[in-house]
């Protein structure tokens, strides 16, 4: 039995939810040996904050991680085999300086798309993992970011594995691909289904940010939704919601814990305890 | 200003039609021959309006689809089904009149049909949210989803909405989710599903209800990801730049048909739907029985595979859409 | 094809709703001539009221009918044949004074008890029909209210028939019968689920009043679920609700019209309407 | 009152038990030997105990079980399950604390856990709505109860509630429909259930998570429709009857095991569930695991059936419980 492996962690993982919301949507560690938390404003040393998984110390604030970065944070040591590296979108609409833009990204993450799918373990147990990465275009979903996701679910489904999808798409839906973005919503949800149907474990994991037409899709629609503090979830965007309603909002609108007490995700998880968390609920659905 | 009942690119159409008008006037009043003079303006403004009507960008068909006498979905519905009976409310937390739905006969079968509903002038407007749904909307759309499936009843949908609304309480109560799970349970319904773009397509909240065996469009209807208004702030800060990204995005029936997103285009009348709404009840009524009438000899499972698979092919390596 | 016989009907079937609400729960037509609306007040003159049936032809107030005459106005002419008539309780909890008080009620309404059931059919349409009566002991749910349902449900479900209920038990479950009365809240739910499953059409008309277990079991499982004008619906009374919140309740609270607003029933309904309504809806689910 | 520390019928007891202790200080104090009348004391006070908590009426039961130390829901999760994974919110409107659900593991094995939740003092139980939950803490049982069936995870409900809430709100939200559709989910779930009724199980709002393949009760629950204060309230015009009421409603865990109501009565520590917190949790898991393993055998469709014909009894003609 697995539950060996947590008889000395707490019975009760707890988190401490942040009072004070926060808007400002990316912000990479830059390359110095300081930066300062968009929260607190408290100056911090570059290699404590590595140390800290991202999380400043002082406040805990969860700083924008890549892709590459979370894989190394999560999955047990070269566990990791990633699958449909080399796909990259065919520019469907020919739509103007979008080619330029992705080589642009492309260069500045090292990353094809703004996903990364592959199979992994974590803390032995097996699973399916998505990664989306917020500073390749906000995340958004593209042509390619629904392929890789309908094959990583595919795959899933077919070998009766579990998926764990840590979403981060603040641009919802690829404008510069026009319909076909939007399309990707309908594929998802249904390899979602398919998935589903075959009664496997969908666990999403809701970070920065967590918008439009990727929350309007997959990232809602697992078995078990976790947020990480913080993390901007909503449909439309905040300023949207203002212009069209005329009125300002309320404190904390669309953050975790928001959107926590409305009752659309069931536990926000600070990044230090997320792999155990989900060791923890794979070992528990694993039959 | 698009919410005119005559639209600029009308105007020179309008201009000509209104002086044939007026020299008809003047022949009778002063009893004079001047058929010769009519007949040629006649034959100038019937080459305007095809040169007007068939060679509409689709900017200009926006805003014919926004045009003030669109037929609504209620008026659609009420010229294609030979009687309606509306149901009302999701069973959890309100009635939501931007997105109607019920049972309807079509040619004597019932169906169920689904369809977010603008209002016919201010008043109604506001009454109906400008037919932007909440989640209730969605969810009262995934109810009677599920009672269709419940009772073997195929699925129609009519689309006409700009979008899910944007609000602090639809946020609340999950508008994402919401649509999400709509276009889950429309995607893998066991009965036939068709949908028909009837107006503007606009982004998830379209999606939500698009979710078709087949997917047919009306004419000038458009279908977006976004709307050109907001692609031209994204792209250039300010909403000059709408009808380029209008272009630029593909949204038109004919884009649409070429990439394979829809599997029709149903035709309008000269000018639009608004023109004639008898022929587009017609029209609209001939296309609903005729495909309806291929997916009746599907079984469930069948149905189901049938819209798995033909959703999965965009963005596929080898997509006909994309090559 | 049944769409003929509704050819001379308007095609959406409107219904004014009442702005006014209207707390009075039971108000019998008494035996006199002469007779003083509940809502608007004006003296009506006995028989036109009955002609009328039972709806005030001044403002549309919808007075209490009993089970029997609801039949009379809503089946075909002897198309109605009882099932279970016989049934009576055992006062399995020989609770005090019980007995006496069922003998008056049955004394009054003629009634053995608060429900009756049968096959009838409705302008052609076989339908199986449940009505619980108000007037007595306030349409309250017992052992034999239970069985009757659930013997009706059953009775449909083995004969592939629709059931429509026509509710109105403003004493929710009945105390007397102890927690046998509310044991019958779990019989007719899964009654109900068992001839859902069959996928046949249930049909729950709510008039007043619709409250309690009833309201929390049956009466609001149903497919299509209309409203009388007026008719109070709602799980908690109204004076439970003002003692326990220390405030008073909102204009119209509970009415069929509120309950409405707030996505819980399909329509509205006038009495007048309800005949050809249900028509209309059996003769769609038909097949 | 019945909310202090100690009650009424106890008060004999203490007030004997505080005299053997005086004494047993006094003589220490002067070092005089009394043990004599000390054991004298303490047999009394043995037979006391007995006297009183083998004799109790429905009435004092009741008091023991809105006892403040009454261990709540979430105390006898952690004394029965090796580790719980709450999960939170109806993914429709809100977050539910006095309902909690998660999942738990009995004996390693992976089971949902749904139980309405009181607090434990004055601001936590303002907190959990007093353990009163809105349509949304039934929501979202019915979520996590079709979540178990989908992982095949047996469902274990502990209950122990007033009622639902009765509020303006909550029935905007659909209260009654809220609990109508927890019986029906539970009720016709592919999975073993078992209820335990820990203490209230008032009315619907306890029914609506009671919809077990096996029903359980400590022993000095109660399970009732309608509270006996209330009863009173309807037979008398004030609640001085509520004592009376409570006998004539037969509420009692032997009551209803003789009216087969329930399936087993499960001891407590003498004197209430509060005295003896681990004793209690070995006494609840001892059951749980037991009537798990009866349950563990059947398929699905058995698992349905059985509990169909568990609760069709209720009022048949020939019911036992009624002869
Ligand atoms: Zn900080
Ligand atoms: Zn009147």
């Amino acid at each position: 039995m697995f539950k060996d492996l947590f008889r000395s962690k707490p019975k009760y993982v707890t988190v401490r939810p942040h009072k004070q919301s926060d808007r400002s949507e990316k912000k990479e560690i830059p390359g110095g040996l300081w930066i300062k938390c968009n929260k607190c404003n408290n100056i911090l040393y570059r290699k404590d904050l590595e140390k800290s998984l991202s999380v400043c110390p002082k406040c805990g604030y969860h700083f924008v991680i890549s892709a590459k970065e979370r894989i190394l944070e999560l999955v047990d040591p070269d566990s990791f085999k990633e699958m449909d590296a080399d796909l990259e979108t065919a520019d469907p609409l020919g739509f103007p300086d979008y080619l330029d833009k992705l080589s642009k990204y492309q260069e500045e993450t090292g990353m094809k798309e703004a996903i990364i799918t592959g199979k992994a373990t974590i803390l032995g147990q097996r699973l399916v993992l998505a990664l989306i990465d917020f500073n390749f275009m906000r995340g958004s979903m593209n042509t390619v970011v629904g392929e890789k996701l309908v094959r990583a679910f595919a795959v899933a489904t077919k070998e009766k594995m579990p998926v764990v999808v840590i979403s981060g798409g603040g641009g919802g839906a690829r404008m510069q691909e026009g319909v076909l973005s939007l399309m990707q919503m309908a594929r998802t949800c249904q390899a979602v289904e398919k998935h589903n149907n075959a009664g496997l474990l969908y666990i999403a994991v809701l970070t920065q940010a967590t918008m439009g037409g990727v929350y309007a899709s997959f990232a809602s629609q697992a078995d078990i939704i976790l947020a990480e503090p913080g993390a901007l979830i909503g449909f439309a965007g905040p300023r949207i919601i203002e212009q069209t309603m005329k009125q300002s909002l309320p404190e904390g609108f669309q953050t975790a814990e928001y959107v926590y007490q409305h009752g659309h995700i069931d536990r926000i998880v600070a990044r230090p305890f997320l792999k155990v968390t989900l060791a923890h609920l794979l070992a528990w659905h694993g039959r | 200003m698009v919410n005119t009942a005559i639209l600029d690119f009308e105007k020179p159409l309008v201009e000509l039609e209104k002086r044939i008008a007026e020299l008809k006037n003047f022949a009778n009043e002063r009893n004079l021959d001047l058929s010769d003079e009519i007949d040629t303006l006649q034959n100038r403004a019937e080459k305007l309006k095809r040169e007007i009507y068939f060679n509409l960008t689709s900017w200009q068909r926006i805003q014919l689809v926004r045009h003030p006498q669109r037929p609504t979905a209620l008026e659609l519905i009420d010229l294609v089904f030979d009687d309606f009976f509306e149901l009302h409310g999701d069973r959890l937390f309100g009635e939501d009149t931007a997105l109607v739905g019920g049972v309807g006969l079509l040619n004597g079968e019932p169906v169920t049909v689904l369809a977010p509903q603008k209002g016919r002038d201010t008043k109604e407007n506001i009454e109906r949210n400008f037919g932007l749904p909440h989640p209730e909307g969605y969810r009262k759309a995934i109810r009677l989803m599920k009672q269709a499936e419940k009772f073997h009843r195929p699925v129609i949908t009519l689309v006409d909405v700009v979008g899910a609304y944007p609000g602090i309480e639809a946020e609340e109560r999950g508008q994402g989710p919401a649509i999400a799970e709509t276009i889950t349970v429309m995607g893998s319904l066991q009965v036939p599903t068709i949908a028909v773009i009837t107006g503007e397509g606009g982004s998830g909240g379209a999606l939500a209800l698009a979710m078709g065996n087949r997917v047919l469009m009306l004419e000038n209807a458009y279908y977006s990801v976004i709307s050109p208004e907001s692609a031209s702030i994204i792209l250039y800060k300010n909403d000059n730049y709408a009808q380029e990204a209008a272009e630029a995005l593909k949204i038109s029936s004919r884009d649409l048909l070429g990439m394979q997103i829809i599997d029709e285009i149903i035709p309008e009348p000269l000018g639009g739907a608004h023109k004639d709404r008898e022929a587009m009840g017609r029209l609209l009524k001939e296309a609903l029985e005729r495909n309806l009438a291929i997916l009746k000899g599907l079984s469930a499972e069948e149905i189901v595979t049938a819209r798995y698979r033909r959703f999965e092919v965009y963005g596929k390596i080898g997509d006909p859409g994309l090559e």
